[in-house]
């Protein structure tokens, strides 16, 4: 039950975060998704996330749609509100949630199946309207939950395990998200916690609509060689652009502006991105380069990994709806209701 | 046959050549006379070219009905001559473009043609095709300004208002109303039989559409955050709150206390107004049938997760795409028991713009107090139709109510916080907002949830929720707004209808009762029903039950939630596509009662 | 008590650990000893780790229905010890595995206790966890084989045919059959009072679920187009037929006689079936509740545009994501009257796989000939439990009746071709498929169209067409399946009830008779409803409407369609997500019954 | 009515094609678009093609889904059954009447409300399919039939006729196809009958699914000056990266393998789509820099138009199925239906 607060006596043991709080704080209920499943490793590190960044649990906002994968809000930030939605709708509803208070951190967990089938046009407009939030996409290649069907993102080639193999191209949301415009982009393995955390991270603080494909393996339906989903076929082909660190705001100015470190993205918050020994020929914020990276690769059969694109000009919904700074839900009744007599005379031109 | 201020006359013409401003020119004109006017526009679902009615009812007994009949056809569309001509009363007019010969297809033996050079003169007047076209539609105004006795002075008045900043335009406009109202003085006797005398009818009144006063009932209820997808006829409904919201809720430096999402289509618009209302703001969505349609799955989520929502349906003619520009009541099945499984809304019935605006606040006041989602059931007619109806007030006393919300100091105070207990014993649960207190957070789904919001598969834990859901339902049928009865001395029969078709009904009331006919009447204005209207069905021998669908569907809510068995109720249904008549209903009444006196 | 071949235990275990394969060899044998024998799986949403259950029925007199009682559970959950021990019928059995001491929340009093170490004898015997676990499942069907008396060659054979070319396989089953069997034979009493005897009663019956029958049903009937998205419990159903035709349906060159697309949401397989169906494939789809709100409006098209269509919709709980793997029948409102506008479709309620069969190929015929979307409407219980029921039989004179299709020469000789006109009064109009010849072309479309497929907006034009539509549908009620009906000696009470209710009623009526109370009683088989049914409910002092759903919604049908009132009708409702049983018919019955001898 | 056949009666006047049918025989009933409508012209143009392919008109299947763009499927060839479904479903009913019946030329008819709203997700999966089709979208960046709100398509900073800017990325249908594997790709303009022309014709007898983007101005709505999508703008902005000549099968060997001529590529049926003087720079074939060279200009405020790419040896929706030769709708119920004895044996299974 989401909803039990946790016990009060603190575990001395545990390290805390600067609000005092230890990572069970950020915890959620028992997972139930099957042993090994990358969904829950994906998990553990956005409870690592939002611990690290101090985020105190309830200003965050758990946002799903249907699938394993959107089971798993129930397994982190147990003090957040959540919202299961209904399969491949959670953009919306999340796009409304933020409209109306735009002051909450939102991470919405999707799928493969949840976020490029059923809710590929939901995604790509959530994109498009840069709606302020993380979008963690656990990509598995097969419908887990509906036990292994083929999800848009299996590669030509791959196999099922009954050895079916897929003939339709796959659709890559990271090639997606930076045709479409996302300002944030990215692509983990839920197998790599050194990588995914930083990104998570820098995803949870970008002003927009921050894409995270995670490639999340299927242990039940999708894990055995002829997958290109497998943990061995991830592991064996992901190419890792460079190593990002995350460096919040609270550090000392020195860490942030660290001399001889190659590329740095600062955002809107002034925390910055590193990017460590970046190769000559990769820019993070060069959409285009990006998107011809990711590409060229592919066709060596490999799979770019990283953050990929970043991009702190872009307007959100709320910049480009210009609505006011609180939160659309602290704004008091007479702020929003015109009153008695202005309808009189709005009545005499209706006349 | 003479009458004045009561008679009625329809002007054809081609979309998209502006006789919008010509008609809505004569509709104020009259209405600032005093005397009770309304207007019906028949458009079609085009932007250019094809053919368009405006029907003009003058009605010094305040009828705001479609017409029964037309006494007069300003026929400029000889695409539809032949229908425009048959329409017209034995013995009434026909008002034609004499620029060219008169067509045969006009040439109807029993009225009486008059033609005007519209066309020629406008040529000889103005300069270019546009104008030409534009001012045409100003001259038939000002020929019916002379044949009708339209005050010119309250013309002039409405262009001088109109026109304050275009002196152009003021000129020509002003120009084409003398070319029309000259010619027509000079060639016929002026004014014809039935003609208009000022009254003093209309003070307390404003001409106002429905989707225009449903925009300023959600500002006035302080939503502020609203999702649509563009659809016929529920689009200017957004429009005109976000023109409202663009006037009266931007700051001085320009920023907005108030979001709109255009969405991609009407699954996402449904799901943004879930998530703000989730979130605590006051959240809507307009829209039409299809909409409703594709709105189902969350309908359901909103039902089964207790998340308040206001939904619009301007109903259009269905099935599927149907006739987007035809009116009908035909969306009630689908949205009662919206979505799969067990499941029953709250929906409110306006029956005029007014309604629409005081049945707007109270929409969202109803889904929050409840926790579900609510639907304000209008048309095209009431939705797009300007009319007559008594100025707006507001109570400056009034505060929603935005139901069971635990503040943070509340949640603190609890041991422990589980969402779906039934506390009160009403069925509705105290929630709580994302962002508000740790303690507070709970799981929203709509998968099988307990009474904590926890997952469950238990069919016990399940019954729980779901009955609770029944209970808080039922409960919701004496908060709706009671049903409008009226009754007569010893009426035996008993006539129940909703929303658009009251403006007919309530003519036909009289015009029954002229004829000897007693009928009590009981308008159904929320859903689910009051005990009250099962006791008006119950005590009446006869009843009728008056609506714009084929299936009878209004019938059909009343046999499933009265228990009145079916056959108790006669169907007087009208569902092609147009707003209802006083005769339609006096016919089917009359013909079908029982030893009615005929 | 003693009782032979007439009994019900439950299997308690963890999901994913390969329990099925043991259960099913366990129904199996008792199957093939000839007895009665049926089946219920209780399982999770899930993959992996969550408690799941299997109810295994044994019934001489061939009672299918859910067990009113358990005698024995099979308990290796600890997670549900408690819950599974209260399970037990006073006097019942309790079977665990004693590798452990015995857990407090098993030693209930009042029951027998039966340890078998199950786990620690398999640790010892096999190597590897996963062989491990998946053979502590045939342990304990051993171990039942001693305690119930299945015959053990039955088991050998059983396990021969399955791993005929797995020799290791086969060996560890044989070998964990024979460690649960000859612990429980050397420990305990064997057999336990209620036990097996050999029958003769299953030679002319099969183990099938609703939806492989209804896959095969498809088959036969030549569809060709199959267009879906994966959801519980309609999932099987496509997957079975696409085994099917790769089995029956692949040319030698490995090219295929028909096309499956896994579609990216519902919306777009209801409009693959549409668009294939409409270029004259026999197409379908098979979806669950979510995707019956998700095809609203497409439903509408079709209805409106004349186009045939057959969906299956498994029921799951609703609403919304509900519980979606356990029963319901919520689904029966949404789909009779789907879509906005006026609408109304045909249903088939299928209570068994064998009527899955026969009525998937029905679905065809009546969609074809009425040019319209016909639902077969099953639940989770008949589609994904194993039925006992009667060997499926084609007959090969059947021909597809394909309805009014003009070929290319009736098409060439007709003066011209209206695709709306209703030339024999029935209601259905010819049509003419793409392709097939250039005077045979029309214009298919969801908006205002007349007779011959013209746009329009047309009052008396567009009622032309939906009246017609209203009379087709009103034509198919004598057209669907009739009612089966069964009475008694001068029974007044009637039951009425439908789907996968019906093995809990036929037992019901049985107990009933033997408590003096003799009911009549009609299963409903098809919308909209035949004359009889309404006939049947007049004809009857007190009427039960035995249904799986919160809102009596096959009732709300009743009352609507037949006109009879309401409360003339008592709902018996169970909407846990459980199959019905017939002790819940009984109960409701008897305490409901004016005057019932109890 | 569409159903009326055309009088036999043949004007001697006209042109003829190998069919002996006149273009008369490929036009629809009346236009009620509005005069200067972008998607007329286009109507015009898929008429000549279908003429000049000499095309059975009843051998066609005009798709559509809502909307002015979609309601044009009546002004053409009324003697092809037309399909006029409900608004951003198109793709899914045209995919059924193909999976239905292969052997008819699928036409598709939206508009980028239609196509890119609320249709965008039947639109990305159709193309994944490679559904047999052409599938026109009449361009013109706002939702013309509910009078004039911004579409997807609408560029950034392109106002509306009351003055407001549109804020939100593009969604362009060329790079999305591009992205999603579409195997045949071109951008036209209503205004540019000779390019327009051609680029029909090879997407007809393309074999997969062709995508041709028409930018198609709204005169009522988004035709003024700050509107990118104006008759004027595209005039002046829009680069033709090369002439195509298209040449049927039909024709004589050598106009099909003319010496000299640049890039050609021969299509499933033999005929030649000619690229004519194509820059050094471009290679129709290369999806990638296609992508990149749409990018290239889209950032100097180019619009590219032309057929920009084409693959011969993508598999279609029936290949990758496996069909057979036949229409299944020509399948006699014998080979359907495995008849009673197959059905006794297969019960045997099921004890
Ligand atoms: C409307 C609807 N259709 C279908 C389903 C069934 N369903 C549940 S989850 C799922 C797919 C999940 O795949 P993905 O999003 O990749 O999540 P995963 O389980 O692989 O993590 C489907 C089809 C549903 N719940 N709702
Ligand atoms: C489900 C649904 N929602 C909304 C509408 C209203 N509608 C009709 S056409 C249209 C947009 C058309 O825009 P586009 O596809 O660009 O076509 P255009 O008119 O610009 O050619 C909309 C929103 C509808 N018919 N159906
Ligand atoms: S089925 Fe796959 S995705 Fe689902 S929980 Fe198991 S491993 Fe994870
Ligand atoms: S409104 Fe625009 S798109 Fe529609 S017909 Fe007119 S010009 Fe064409
Ligand atoms: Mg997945
Ligand atoms: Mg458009």
């Amino acid at each position: 039950m989401t909803s039990i607060t946790k016990p009060a006596v603190r575990h001395p043991g545990l390290e805390r975060n600067s609000l005092g709080l230890t990572k069970r704080d950020y915890e959620g209920s028992m997972s139930t998704l099957c042993a090994g499943c990358g969904h829950d490793s994906v998990t553990a590190a956005l409870i690592q996330a939002f611990f690290e960044l101090d985020i105190p649990p309830h200003r965050a906002a758990k946002m799903s749609g249907i699938g394993c994968s959107s089971k798993t809000t129930a397994y982190l930030l147990s003090q957040s509100h959540g919202f299961n939605s209904v399969h491949g709708r959670m953009p919306s509803v999340a796009t409304g949630a933020n409209a109306a208070n735009k002051d909450l951190h939102y991470i919405g967990i999707s799928g493969d199946g949840d976020s490029l089938s059923i809710g590929l046009g939901q995604l790509c407009h959530a994109i498009r309207r840069n709606v302020n939030m993380l979008y963690v996409l656990e990509n598995n290649g097969v419908y887990g939950l509906t036990k292994g069907q083929f999800s848009a993102s299996a590669d030509i080639g791959s196999t099922l395990k009954g050895g079916e193999p897929n003939a339709q191209p796959p659709i890559d949301p990271v090639l997606l998200a930076l045709n479409l415009g996302a300002t944030f982009v990215a692509r983990s393995f839920s197998g790599d916690k050194s990588q995914l955390v930083p990104i998570l991270k820098a995803g949870l603080l970008h002003k927009g609509f921050a894409l995270v494909d995670v490639i999340s393996p299927c242990v039940s339906f999708n894990d055995h060689d002829g997958s290109t989903k497998s943990y061995r076929y991830t592991r064996e082909h992901h190419v890792d652009i460079a190593p990002v660190d995350f460096v919040p705001l609270q550090s000392e100015i020195s860490a942030r502006t660290q001399p001889g470190s190659t590329t740095s993205v600062t955002m809107h918050d002034g925390s910055v991105v590193r990017f460590r020994s970046v190769g000559e020929d990769y820019d993070p914020t060069d959409r285009d380069g990006a998107y011809g990276f990711v590409r060229a690769h592919q066709a060596k059969g490999e799979v770019v990994t990283g953050l990929l694109y970043i991009e702190q000009s872009g307007a959100d919904m709320h910049a480009v709806s210009k609505t006011v700074e609180r939160p659309l839900v602290d704004l008091p009744f007479d702020e929003l209701c015109p009153g008695s007599a202005a309808l009189d005379d709005l009545m005499q031109e209706f006349r | 046959m003479s009458s004045v201020n009561d008679f009625a006359f329809k002007i054809a013409t081609v979309n998209g050549t502006g006789s919008a401003s010509a008609n809505s020119l004569l509709m104020q004109s009259i209405f600032r006379m005093g005397i009770p006017v309304s207007g019906k526009n028949i458009f079609p679902s085009n932007i250019q070219g094809l053919p368009t009615w405006y029907e003009i009812r003058v009605s010094e007994h305040g009828y705001t009905a479609r017409p029964n009949e037309i006494d007069m056809v300003v026929a400029l569309n000889p695409a539809t001559y032949a229908r425009d001509v048959a329409n017209i009363r034995p013995g009434g007019y026909l008002l034609y473009d004499s620029s060219w010969p008169l067509d045969a297809a006009l040439a109807r033996p029993g009225i009486n043609i008059l033609g005007v050079p519209f066309g020629a003169m406008c040529v000889e007047a103005f300069q270019g095709d546009r104008p030409r076209t534009l001012m045409r539609n100003i001259a038939y105004a000002g020929a019916l300004a002379a044949l009708l006795d339209i005050d010119l002075m309250v013309i002039e008045a409405l262009l001088h208002e109109k026109f304050a900043r275009k002196k152009a335009l003021l000129d020509s406009n002003h120009k084409a109303i003398r070319l029309g109202y000259d010619y027509a003085k000079a060639n016929f006797a002026c004014p014809l039989p039935f003609h208009l005398k000022h009254m003093d009818a209309t003070r307390d009144y404003v001409l106002l559409d429905g989707n225009t006063a449903a925009a300023l009932g959600c500002l006035y209820a302080g939503a502020t955050v609203g999702a649509w997808y563009p659809i016929t006829p529920a689009t200017s409904l957004m429009e005109a709150f976000k023109d409202f919201c663009q006037r009266y809720r931007v700051d001085a430096d320009g920023r907005k206390r108030f979001c709109i999402v255009q969405a991609e289509d009407e699954l996402a618009a449904a799901g943004i107004v879930i998530g703000a209302s989730w979130a605590g703001a006051r959240s809507f969505t307009s829209t039409a049938g299809p909409g409703i349609s594709l709105m189902q799955e969350f309908i359901g989520l909103a039902y089964y997760a207790d998340v308040p929502a206001v939904f619009f349906d301007i109903q259009r003619t269905g099935p599927s795409t149907g006739m987007p520009t035809r009116t009908q009541q035909a969306d009630l099945l689908s949205i009662a028991y919206a979505s799969h499984g067990d499941t029953k809304h709250i929906a409110l019935f306006p029956a005029n713009p007014e309604e629409c605006f005081y049945m707007a606040t109270e929409a969202f006041d109803l889904a929050e107090r409840f926790q579900t989602p609510v639907f304000v059931v209008s048309d095209l007619d009431i939705g797009m139709n300007d009319w007559m109806c008594r100025r707006l007030t507001w109570d400056d006393n009034y505060r929603p109510d935005r139901g069971k919300v635990l503040s943070a100091e509340e949640v603190a105070a609890l041991p422990k916080f589980s969402r779906y207990v039934d506390v009160e014993g009403d069925g509705i649960a105290p929630r709580t907002l994302p962002g508000v207190h740790p303690k507070g957070a709970y799981f929203t789904r709509g998968s099988g949830h307990d009474r904590h919001g926890a997952y469950t598969e238990d069919a016990a834990a399940y019954r729980d929720v779901v009955d609770r859901l029944a209970k808080k339902l039922a409960l919701a049928a004496e908060a709706v707004p009671a049903p409008e009865i009226v009754t007569q001395p010893n009426a035996e029969i008993g006539i129940v209808s909703l929303g658009g078709c009251h403006a007919a009904v309530i003519e036909a009331l009289d015009r029954l009762r002229d004829q000897g006919v007693a009928c009590d009447y009981l308008r159904v204005r929320g859903f689910p029903f009051a005990a009250s209207i099962g006791e008006f069905l119950k005590s009446h021998s006869q009843v009728f039950v008056v609506e714009q669908n084929r299936d009878a569907q209004l019938r059909s809510l009343l046999t499933l939630e009265t228990g009145v068995a079916r056959d108790r109720m006669t169907p007087v249904l009208d569902y092609g596509g147009l707003p209802l008549t006083a005769e339609h209903v006096v016919r089917a009444v009359i013909s079908q009662t029982v030893g009615a006196a005929v």
